[in-house]
């Protein structure tokens, strides 16, 4: 079992991370990826967002995460890219992939690194608009999300 | 010493992205600092709130977590990666 | 919303579909991909698959997947390639991308097209192997994970 | 007349992809089909599996499914694509 996980402010190739996932064993049967875009927010006043996060214990939590996804399920790898600094509209934020024998598997692994991802990882989200900047507000559903793989 | 990391609203509102403290015999849990902390009173007394978030040494914790002398407390509000 | 079905012998470019899903909306917040893989079988024996299909029905029933898709979760465009004809080992089978505003719709839209496509479109798999070639029996637990939906 | 399809294993079974096949003022759901082609002995017995699925007119359908002149009627086996 791989992991791969970046924390970069450079993008990243979205089809070069899937080759990685296509390549490394032949017992691949279905590939999963989640990508996160920067999308339009208060009423196309946004400009961008501007991600921080805690160097260190990104990585640590995201691996974590990574490994309790292949307790729950027999994944081949499993890569993350997240972003950090300065983003425009329609930019790429974050990459999650993730390779199995069996598509269910894949989605479920992809669908549970991302709502701990987006839980427990230490990124924060300030909004940047035309009229000012601001911090981006948790949400309760995120929240709801994780919870959900924890019954 | 204790070495105290701040992050994001939690940061601006503090104006201050860490410090050191220095190691009381009197700290025992994570919340002995917090308390420390807001005592100071505005802008300090932001921390009480029950949003916070507590690591320690870069790991997740909460109140409750037992400190040492050396360790790396970081408070900050929820994440919103992703 | 926008359908997108191609049927085809080809091999993809799995980039070309995720850039298209990147890029057909300002709104595009989550882009979730699934790809099937041709993987080992028969201890190594298998050499590869050969897809035949129902045309015309195939293309029917993933549009019908696809309508129901949205009227459950709120999709911006679904992309769907299946490729038919023989294959070899490692090589791409089906892709199935959603782009949404919101993960969770972008996820689940995703799972539940594959789910789908596995029960109700006309494609029937033989597997070719260095010894002989033999028709791939269904799996009960396909039948179960689109059941799932139904409740 | 009907236009009858068979798919994957069953036509090779049957080692036939389809007839046409004489309109039977007795036709009225699909499973009538069904029993005349089961009645000629094998191979064609073999659609009397409970697993074999019917699609009218390129919609999945089952064996009560009303059938009229004109209309095809496929057989085939579980799907297993994807």
């Amino acid at each position: 079992m791989n992991i791969s996980i970046s924390i970069q402010s450079d993008d990243f190739s979205h089809n070069e991370e899937y080759q990685k996932l296509c390549n490394d064993s032949p017992r691949i049967g279905a590939i999963v990826t989640f990508c996160g875009l920067v999308r339009e927010f208060d009423d196309s006043n946004g400009k961008g967002l501007f991600l921080e996060h805690f160097a260190g214990m990104t990585e640590k939590t995201l691996e974590n995460i990574c490994k309790q996804a292949a307790e729950r399920w027999p994944i081949i790898s499993m890569r993350i890219v997240h972003r950090i600094g300065a983003m425009e509209l329609g930019e790429q934020i974050v990459f999650v992939g993730v390779n199995s024998a069996h598509r269910k598997a894949a989605f479920h692994a992809c669908e549970f690194i991302m709502d701990f991802l987006k839980t427990d990882a230490p990124f924060w989200k300030k909004a940047l608009t035309k009229d000012s900047d601001y911090w981006v507000e948790a949400k309760a559903s995120d929240t709801e999300a994780a919870n959900t793989w924890k019954k | 010493m204790l070495q105290l990391r701040f992050f994001a609203s939690l940061r601006d509102q503090l104006n201050c992205d860490g410090e050191s403290l220095d190691w009381n015999d009197n700290f025992s849990i994570a919340s002995d600092v917090r308390k420390v902390l807001v005592a100071r009173g505005t802008p300090w007394d932001t921390l009480s709130k029950s949003t916070v978030l507590i690591a320690i040494n870069q790991e997740m914790g909460n109140d409750e977590t037992t400190i040492n002398d050396g360790d790396e407390i970081a408070f900050f509000p929820p994440v919103t990666g992703g």
